[in-house]
């Protein structure tokens, strides 16, 4: 017998007498298991206090609302046993904002905490405060945390720092005043590396938060300190150290010699943020070098490790690719010979793929066209979607990059245009897609090679009928409109969408009213009638005011004076370039000031996506 | 800096969570599994990192698969997770993500989150919702440890471990910070003693390979490791001399005996002086106790394929499909690849496998949609091959039958193409002829120790693409 | 090769830690079956296809089991026939041509003597039929619909359903027989006879015309449900069969539509249901509920009118939050009707807008906007763009349209209106549809006096924010059309702040836009005819020269629409004596026939 | 009006039971199982049993570890199908078999057939023996 049953017990309780009952999930706990868990919490056994908080824990972990038995959890602080008091701790943690007016009460042996024997406890202790973030606790802090910056254990002076940061956010008068900051500042010359990493972490932060950004400003002294570490602490402390290096300008050159000199060497850590973190430090201060042998140096050193990142795990690779394009924009020699390790594997995620096809394109050169090609076909023949298109795209890329490949990269696309037609008569399919994208891509190419490849046009004319996406159509009716001597019947084409035109997608309509005008000036006897019936859509039933003012400025040069018309309309335009694709110079110099953080994965400047997200014209 | 840390499970719902720094609405995680549904909606990859409403969520996705696959040790099995992973949520056992409001280190921050997933593994041995849920006490602790502040901290499982265990709450006496949580040499604690003082170095090389349908080698590289296990007493200094050829040309000396290796790329662990090796390429280090990777380096060289693999797939649509499969070693006779592996992908609803094959033994694993070629022993020179055969679906040919006068029109997706793949080791060879040359190990008790080593090839990512299928539409009613 | 048996199968699954070993264990099980049916092994089919729909219900592919449930229905034991019709429900449906093979089955087991047999073919096909199905089987279902077998006669009346949505010309062949259904004893058959009349009823105006004529037997038939005692059979927590119940009142909905004679016969049923359901429990609320829409549509008295509303205003201060979120989803509807009793709750509904329910919430803003009127344009208004500023992201596109439809409207004057606009573009100019902007740019046209309010309200709005798109789109268009207006103090006032404002500085604006991170095509464009406009209105050589630059810099654009705007633009100097004219103020637009834009055209959603 | 699928999903988000009234491709479905089940997974219990999603309405309801979901059109009874939902959990509570038994005789065409839980009991438990007694005479194995 087939068995699709639904285990019953697991499921419905029933009561006696057969009634089903329905349990309801529980956002807070229940009133029962509330008593018995405020019982357990002050029971005079230890070892059942102990369990009624892991229990208090364990419901706060699955997010119900344990905030209630605050003052129970409070009691059980004091205690000998670190594990409590850590789960204790945490609670506090958690609930402090709920009930400030308690929190009061445990200051006290946070305070005791602070003076315990044993530098964990005290660690503890003086973390935890910091994190409790209740106004009324933060006068309580300030006499602890001097005591625990100035302490022998480095443990104990490296938690310390990070709380001057803490309190910094929550009251930074207070930091200040009481000398918290500056203490901070004399512990980048601490003997311990890890205690000067955390301190220059603290003041990055504070500097960042701070108005006047001068509580962390690197000086010969600071510096040297910084590279002496630099060597000695754990992989996310060279990360800090290295973070503040990228921010220090070096006065000259042979200062930024000597600074790279000691950096250079990180890029063989193990840990890929360190290496970034390293090239970030190099890319930058080869602002200040002029010596061209020493930064073709650099350039070659710089290759090596940033392959390597590509070894790493999916999630870093991506970052790294992001960073990568940028860095090619800076630097297009830096992986000239490298491009077969961004080919595309199998199993390397969609987004990784992605990336990898914008930095092929960026690496395409005369010298590796063939083998991009015959890689780019490949991909265009795969599954994701997305890929596929950006794989079509880059083939017109490449033509346009690499001029003499513009042939056979037209010659691939053709191919793929002519097999997804013959697969779209077989199954009806989507596999249009192919075809829509490699219309948007020649379209450039031949704005790219003007009058080269015209032959192909009929070709491309065929499938107008079967285009459905914007981008394509207007780009084929922009073709039309280019070409229209050429094509015997462009005026028919373009009447096919008189009346459709107010359908249209924006960017369709504008292409249309330009196509019309330029059959017009070239055929005047065929289209007189389609140029006034467009232009007279666009400007009285459009209300988009874009399309009307490009109507009205036809319109207006057409009746005052045609031949100027067509002086305007018609005149040769310039190749395009690719330049125009890639990033804004000044906008690139930030990014690249940014390698490594959110900014340069997004490729777009900090306050474009932190706050409220609004962004003024003057920040530009 | 992140803002706050959570570990989720596939549905998106948290399994634990920790807020280090109070300037988000923890609330802000309910918008993720969302945010990242929406972006595979558009067709769009969903990306580690992205923006919503000034919060950038960072996560990476941890399964047992992934965890293969960044070993290296099972290529192909991590290939038939993304092969087939349509509903592919389904298949994430669980998702980590931090939270920020900053504009972070972003690579910081991944890096992090895996180096958590990295402590909680060995901790726990296996990272599933069960583990997470039993042991949540220590991973609030390990969470408190590893961060503070959203700054990562103590990263070492190895000294977490001596002041973070379950063990350590039980005994009277109260644990103390270990000396090295701060100290320079932050991975090795003092006062470690043996009896018998030893060394064991394993030079391991993978061989990365990118082969296209056409047969050219796209890609073809080496990723070398040399992992250590130390069992040393104090506070031993190590020097390791290999047959490095920029050391040689630095010093301008000239090998003694064979030739001197280029290598491309190096990462130390970090217990390696950086510096010094920048400085004369000297390897030097006080390791951490145990087992550890002390180094990697990269090679990008043209060499041979070490095995080669040529697939011939002949597709008689709505019937069969048959594979005649090539391979041969490319490598010396004198040596022997072991335990040689080769996969080669079937569509996913093939059945009645028949094969033929003269050496080793061939297994359908439909779930991983492969044909299994196992061969033990694989004598360099030698070449061997195996056919298949399988039954498609019937449906197909019923189908394609009733198409051919109701409806003339199939709609076909295009196909995944998933690559051959390939497995095997080679012991006593290393295909960049990379040699250690000496270990001196000097500690102030002046002990003697013997350093060991071992040398072995095996695969990387191999992957071999398929070529098209010859089709054959002749329609052969059942 | 493992060959679980079911149990064994869902106890592997089970008991498989990750995704990953689930999927192995599916896969190669899949596999087996796979290989098992090729063998034709009769005995382990039942067994296998089995497996195969629990994989199936698991996400994992099953077509390769399609063939195998036809042959099971083809067995003749009931055990095969049950599973293979189960099968093929679930891994096969209309749009499939292996489907056609399943037609003969089904005729076959519709004449079988068992009568499970004719139900298992009847759930089948009133489930998965399709066109062509509908069309070979309608004798047979209409032959079964007389059957003397309730259990069949009911499923009949489904499985017809489903015929005449599929294929509506077929109707003709049911209409007496349904009538019949109607006269049915039984609950069952009562149940889905009445489902199958209102889907008759709502497909054809003559059905309607003839099922007009049932509304006293209907009513006859509430009213037993209504008065009759406890009947243990049909009772739910002391209401008799709300599931027909409600069907009736539903039909009842349809058939006193626009009849007055029908709605009259109706009024007295309605309203005893209306006042003697018990309204403590879910189910009498769900006949309440459905009651009050029935009152709405049909051609009511006005007592009842008023009866129905006061349900759901008390509806609307339930605890429950269901209750609620009904109540808001009908006063939707009758707030077309009659706005003013609804007006009444309107600070309920503003509540509601704050609820942590979005069901809720999103109820409530649809129901806020029906209730904007000329006396209380500005309050709601206030109310709704503060809620803009902390909606959902899905909510903004609906709400901005709405606001704007709404100040179009109602705006008491035009400065109102205007800063109303620009408030929704400056809140929400990410989420706003195309034809609001024209809107408001058609608004600013056409409102000269204001003009030079309203360029500089908008040049300073974008020094402030370039990140809201509809907002720079605006400002960019305005600030081309009326530079010189924004010029011609060389200053003003904005918010107790002086501004001074020069050419060049209009200029370093548009390029600002051009390289922040928010520029897209459609701003480019927009910036480029802008800044050509500007050539005309400008009278400053130096700048008119800097923007001869710009423009020329886009000629090798690689974006069409850019590269052409650009290289005209730049000829156009070449043709001085003309130019000036071609860039004069561009006209107004017309002022379009209210129907047509003013329509609300989208859900708040 | 009509129910167009029925879903049961489990707290983990795992598919008990699927069923589909209304014609769907495989890729749609599972869009909305995954859509749906992640929307109604993370409502709170206080809120209301309703959702909408694209032009339709969800309906839906937890039974223990279980959830109940519906899909239903924009202008259906939310209430009553709380009760259909509701009395199909009745029916499964009493009778231990094929889930999917149970709602085929139920609901035909997103339609409800039988307002009475004892036929329906009465009707599936027939069915059963029918079965029993079949594998009885054959010597059937698999029980």
């Amino acid at each position: 017998m087939t068995d699709f049953r639904i285990p019953k017990p697991k499921f419905f309780t029933t009561t006696k007498k057969g009634h089903l009952t329905l349990l309801a999930s529980l956002q807070s706990i229940s009133t029962r298991e509330n008593y018995e868990l405020k019982s357990d919490l002050n029971s005079e056994y230890r070892d059942r206090r102990k369990d009624a908080i892991k229990k208090v824990i364990a419901n706060m972990t699955v997010g119900k609302d344990v905030s209630g038995l605050f003052p129970d959890v409070l009691k059980n602080m004091q205690t000998e046993d670190l594990e409590q008091k850590k789960l204790v701790y945490l609670y506090l943690m958690n609930y402090a904002k709920t009930q400030p007016e308690l929190v009061i009460l445990a200051v006290n042996t946070f305070v005791k905490d602070t003076d315990d024997g044993n530098p964990l406890i005290r660690a503890l202790a003086i973390r935890t405060m910091g994190c409790i973030r209740v106004e009324k606790i933060i006068d309580y802090l300030c006499e602890p945390l001097r005591k625990c910056l100035k302490d022998e254990n480095p443990y104990v002076r490296k938690t310390a720092a990070i709380c001057v940061a803490k309190l910094y956010d929550l009251n930074p008068a207070l930091a200040t005043d009481n000398g918290f900051v500056a203490t901070l500042q004399d512990m980048v010359s601490d003997s311990n590396p890890m205690v000067v990493a955390n301190a220059i972490t603290a003041l990055a932060e504070i500097n960042e938060a701070s108005e006047t950004k001068d509580i962390f400003v690197i000086n010969i002294t600071t510096l040297n300190k910084l590279l002496v570490a630099l060597n000695e602490c754990t992989e996310w402390g060279r990360i800090a150290i290295l973070t503040a290096l990228a921010e220090y300008r070096p006065v000259d050159e042979k200062e930024a010699e000597h600074i790279i000199e000691r950096v250079v060497p990180q890029f063989q850590h193990v840990n890929g943020s360190v290496v970034l973190a390293g090239i970030k430090v190099v890319i930058l201060y080869m602002r200040v070098i002029k010596t061209e042998e020493l930064i073709r140096q650099l350039v070659k050193k710089m290759a090596p490790p940033l392959v390597t990142l590509l070894s790493s795990v999916p999630e870093v690779q991506y970052v790294a690719l992001r960073n990568i394009n940028l860095i090619l924009q800076k630097r297009p020699d830096i992986l000239q010979h490298e491009i077969r390790v961004f080919f595309c594997k199998y199993n390397d995620p969609l987004y990784v793929k992605l990336e990898k096809l914008e930095i092929m394109i960026k690496l395409a050169n005369d010298k590796n066209v063939d083998q991009l090609l015959s890689e780019l076909k490949e991909y265009a023949s795969e599954v994701d979607v997305d890929f596929v298109r950006k794989s079509v795209r880059a083939i017109g890329q490449c033509a346009i990059k690499i001029e003499e490949s513009s042939e056979r990269c037209i010659n691939v696309l053709l191919d793929l245009i002519n097999s997804s037609n013959t697969m779209s008569d077989m199954a009806n399919s989507k596999v249009n897609y192919v075809v829509q994208e490699a219309i948007v891509v020649i379209k450039d190419i031949f704005r790219k090679y003007p009058r080269k490849y015209e032959g192909i046009i009929p070709t491309l004319c065929k499938n107008l009928d079967a285009l459905d996406e914007p981008e394509a159509k207007a780009s084929l009716i922009w073709i039309i409109g280019e070409y229209a001597e050429k094509i015997d019947n462009a005026n028919e084409l373009l009447e096919s969408f008189l009346e459709t035109f107010r359908e249209e997608n924006v960017q369709v309509q504008l292409q249309l009213i330009t196509a019309t005008v330029k059959v017009f000036l070239k055929k005047p006897q065929k289209s007189r009638d389609i140029v006034q019936q467009v232009l007279q859509i666009a400007t009285t039933d459009c209300d988009n005011p874009d399309i009307r003012d490009r109507a009205y400025v036809y319109w207006r040069l057409l009746s005052t004076d045609p031949q100027a018309a067509k002086a305007v309309v018609l005149s040769e335009k310039p190749a395009i370039s690719v330049e125009n694709q890639s990033i804004s110079g000044p906008l690139l110099d930030e990014l690249i000031n940014h390698i490594s953080t959110l900014a340069s994965v997004y490729h777009k400047p900090p306050e474009s996506f932190l706050g409220r997200g609004t962004f003024g014209a003057d920040a530009v | 800096m992140a803002s706050a840390v959570f570990v989720l499970d596939l549905k998106g719902k948290v399994l634990i969570s920790r807020n280090y720094r109070g300037d988000i609405p923890m609330s802000a995680v309910e918008k993720f599994m969302p945010l990242v549904l929406e972006a595979e909606e558009e067709q769009q990859a969903p990306t580690p990192c992205f923006t919503h409403e000034g919060i950038n969520y960072l996560y990476i996705r941890h399964n047992n698969l992934y965890c293969i696959l960044f070993k290296k040790e099972d290529i192909h099995r991590s290939l038939r997770y993304f092969a087939s992973s349509t509903i592919n949520l389904l298949h994430l056992l669980k998702t980590v993500l931090a939270l920020t409001k900053k504009n972070s280190n972003a690579t910081t921050i991944l890096l992090f989150l895996h180096k958590l997933t990295e402590v909680f593994t060995e901790y726990f041995k296996e990272l599933e919702e069960e583990s997470i849920r039993d042991n949540f006490v220590i991973i609030y602790e390990l969470l408190d440890e590893m961060m503070d502040f959203g700054y990562p901290q103590t990263t070492e499982t190895k000294i977490l471990q001596e002041y973070i265990t379950q063990e350590s709450h039980k005994l009277e006496i109260q644990v103390r910070p270990p000396m090295a949580v701060t100290n320079a040499v932050s991975w090795r604690s003092e006062n470690i003693k043996y009896r018998k003082n030893e060394v064991f170095l394993d030079v391991i090389e993978s061989v990365n390979l990118l082969v296209n349908a056409n047969g050219n080698v796209l890609r073809s590289e080496i990723l070398g490791v040399i992992k250590m296990k130390c069992y040393l007493t104090g506070m031993p200094e190590l020097r390791l001399g290999l047959n490095d050829k920029v050391m040689f040309e630095s010093t301008g000396r000239s090998p003694t005996r064979g030739k001197a290796i280029e290598m491309e790329d190096v990462k130390f662990h970090q217990c390696v002086r950086l510096s010094r090796f920048e400085n004369d390429r000297t390897i030097s280090f006080i390791p951490p106790d145990g087992g550890f990777e002390l180094m990697s380096y990269r090679l990008n060289t043209q060499v041979k394929p070490l095995i080669w693999v040529e697939a011939q797939v002949e597709n008689y649509t709505g019937s069969r499909i048959e594979y005649t499969i090539k391979a041969k070693a490319q490598f010396k006779r004198r040596s022997t690849a072991n335990n040689v592996e080769i996969y080669v992908p079937v569509p996913d609803d093939a059945d009645t496998p028949k094969f033929g094959n003269s050496i080793g033994s061939v297994h359908y694993a439909p779930e991983k949609s492969a044909i299994v070629w196992k061969i033990k022993q694989f004598q360099g020179g030698k070449d061997f091959t195996m056919r298949a055969h399988f039954g498609l679906p019937s449906h197909c040919l019923l189908i394609s039958r009733l198409h051919a006068y109701i409806c003339p029109k199939i709609v076909e997706d295009p196909e995944k193409k998933p690559p051959i793949g390939v497995k095997f080791e080679i012991p006593y060879f290393t295909t960049s002829g990379i040699q250690v040359r000496y270990l001196k190990i000097v500690e102030k008790s002046g002990y003697q120790a013997l350093p060991w080593v071992r040398y072995i090839t095996q695969n990387g990512d191999y992957q071999l693409r398929m070529p098209e299928s010859i089709k054959n539409n002749k329609m052969s009613f059942i | 090769m493992p060959y679980y048996r079911l149990k064994d199968l869902i106890k592997a699954i089970r008991a498989c830690k990750t995704a990953a070993d689930e999927r192995a264990v599916i896969q190669k099980e899949s596999a087996a079956i796979r290989t098992s049916f090729k063998e034709e092994n009769n005995d382990a089919r039942h067994a296998n296809v089995a497996k195969l729909l629990y994989i199936h219900m698991l996400g994992y592919p099953a077509h390769f089991g399609q063939i195998e449930c036809l042959k099971l229905v083809a067995s003749n034991r009931f055990a095969d026939k049950r599973l293979g019709y189960l099968g093929i429900m679930l891994l096969l449906d209309e749009n499939q041509e292996v489907l056609t093979l399943v037609t003969n089955s089904l005729k076959n087991d519709m004449n079988h003597s068992n009568m499970y047999i004719v139900g298992l073919a009847l759930c089948t096909l009133g489930n998965i039929s399709s066109p062509e199905m509908a069309r070979d089987l309608c004798a047979e279902v209409e032959k079964l619909l007389g059957s003397t077998n309730t259990y069949i006669r009911k499923k009949a009346a489904l499985c017809a359903m489903r015929i005449i949505r599929k294929v509506p010309e077929l109707q003709e062949n049911f209409l007496s027989r349904a009538k019949s259904l109607l006269n049915d004893r039984n609950h069952g058959v009562l149940l889905t006879g009445t489902t199958f009349i209102t889907e008759l009823c709502h497909q054809s105006p003559e059905a309607l015309q003839t099922f007009r004529k049932a509304v006293p037997l209907l009513v006859r038939h509430l009213k037993s449900l209504v008065t009759s005692g406890y009947s243990p059979e049909h009772d739910v927590t002391g209401v008799t069969d709300p599931f027909l119940q409600v069907k009736i009142l539903r039909l009842l909905r349809i058939l006193g539509k626009g009849d007055s004679e029908a709605s009259e016969a109706m009024n007295d049923i309605l309203a005893q249901v209306a006042t003697s359901t018990e309204s403590s429990k879910n189910v009498g609320n769900s006949i309440l509920y459905e009651t009050v829409q029935t009152v709405m549509e049909i051609q009511s008295e006005t007592g009842l009118r008023v009866l129905a509303i006061n349900i759901l205003g008390k509806f609307l201060t339930n605890r429950d939050n269901n209750i609620r979120y009904v109540a808001l989803t009908t006063l939707n509807k009758t707030v077309s009707v009659n706005a003013t009793p609804v007006q009444r709750h309107r600070n309920i509904i503003l509540d509601c807008l704050r609820d942590g329910d979005i069901s809720i919430r999103r109820r409530a803003l649809e129901l806020a906007f029906a209730l904007i009127n000329e006396s209380n344009v500005r309050v709601m208004t206030r109310e709704l763009l503060a809620f803009l500023e902390v909606a959902d992201n899905e909510f903004k596109q609906g709400m901005t349209t709405k606001i704007c439809l709404a100040a179009d409207r109602f705006a008491p004057n035009k400065r109102w209106h205007i800063d109303t606009v620009l408030r929704v573009l400056k809140l929400a100019g990410n989420y706003v549809r195309e034809e609001i902007l024209s809107n408001f740019i058609r608004l600013v046209v056409l409102t000269t006096e204001l003009n030079a309010y309203t360029v500089q309200k908008l040049y300073s709005a974008l020094k402030a924010d370039i990140s809201q798109e509809s907002l720079t789109l605006a400002g960019i268009w305005v600030i081309g059309e009326y530079g010189d207006v924004l010029l011609k103090g060389g200053s003003f006032e904005e918010e107790e702040i002086v501004r001074e404002v020069t050419e060049s500085e209009v200029v370093d604006l548009m390029e600002s836009i051009l390289a922040g991170p928010y520029a897209n095509q459609v701003t480019r464009e927009f910036v480029l005819t802008a800044l050509m406009k500007l050539t005309g209105r400008f009278t400053n050589s130096v700048v008119i020269q800097r923007i001869q630059a710009i423009l020329e810099k886009f000629s090798t654009s690689i974006e069409v629409e850019i590269q052409q705007r650009a290289v005209e633009y730049s000829n156009l100097f070449k043709f001085e004596s003309i130019r000036p004219a071609i860039l004069e103020r561009m006209p107004a637009p017309e002022i379009k026939d209210e129907t047509n834009t003013n329509r609300p055209t989208d859900d708040v959603a | 009006m009509a129910i167009k699928y029925v879903l049961l999903v489990s707290r983990q988000g795992k598919v008990r039971l699927a069923k589909w009234f209304n014609t769907l491709s495989p890729k749609e479905k599972q869009k909305i199982i995954k859509e749906v089940t992640q929307m109604v997974l993370s409502r709170r219990t206080k809120m209301c049993n309703f959702l909408e999603y694209k032009d339709e309405k969800v309906v839906y309801r937890r039974y223990a570890s279980l959830f109940f979901v519906t899909g239903i059109s924009s202008n259906d009874n939310e209430l009553i199908t709380l009760e259909i939902i509701h009395r199909y959990v009745e029916i499964l509570d009493r009778y231990f078999g094929n889930a999917y038994f149970v709602l085929d005789e139920l609901i035909i065409a997103g339609e409800m057939q039988e307002s009475s839980k004892k036929s329906v009991i009465r009707v599936v438990s027939q069915q059963d023996a029918l079965e029993d007694g079949e594998n009885g005479e054959k010597g059937w194995t698999e029980k």
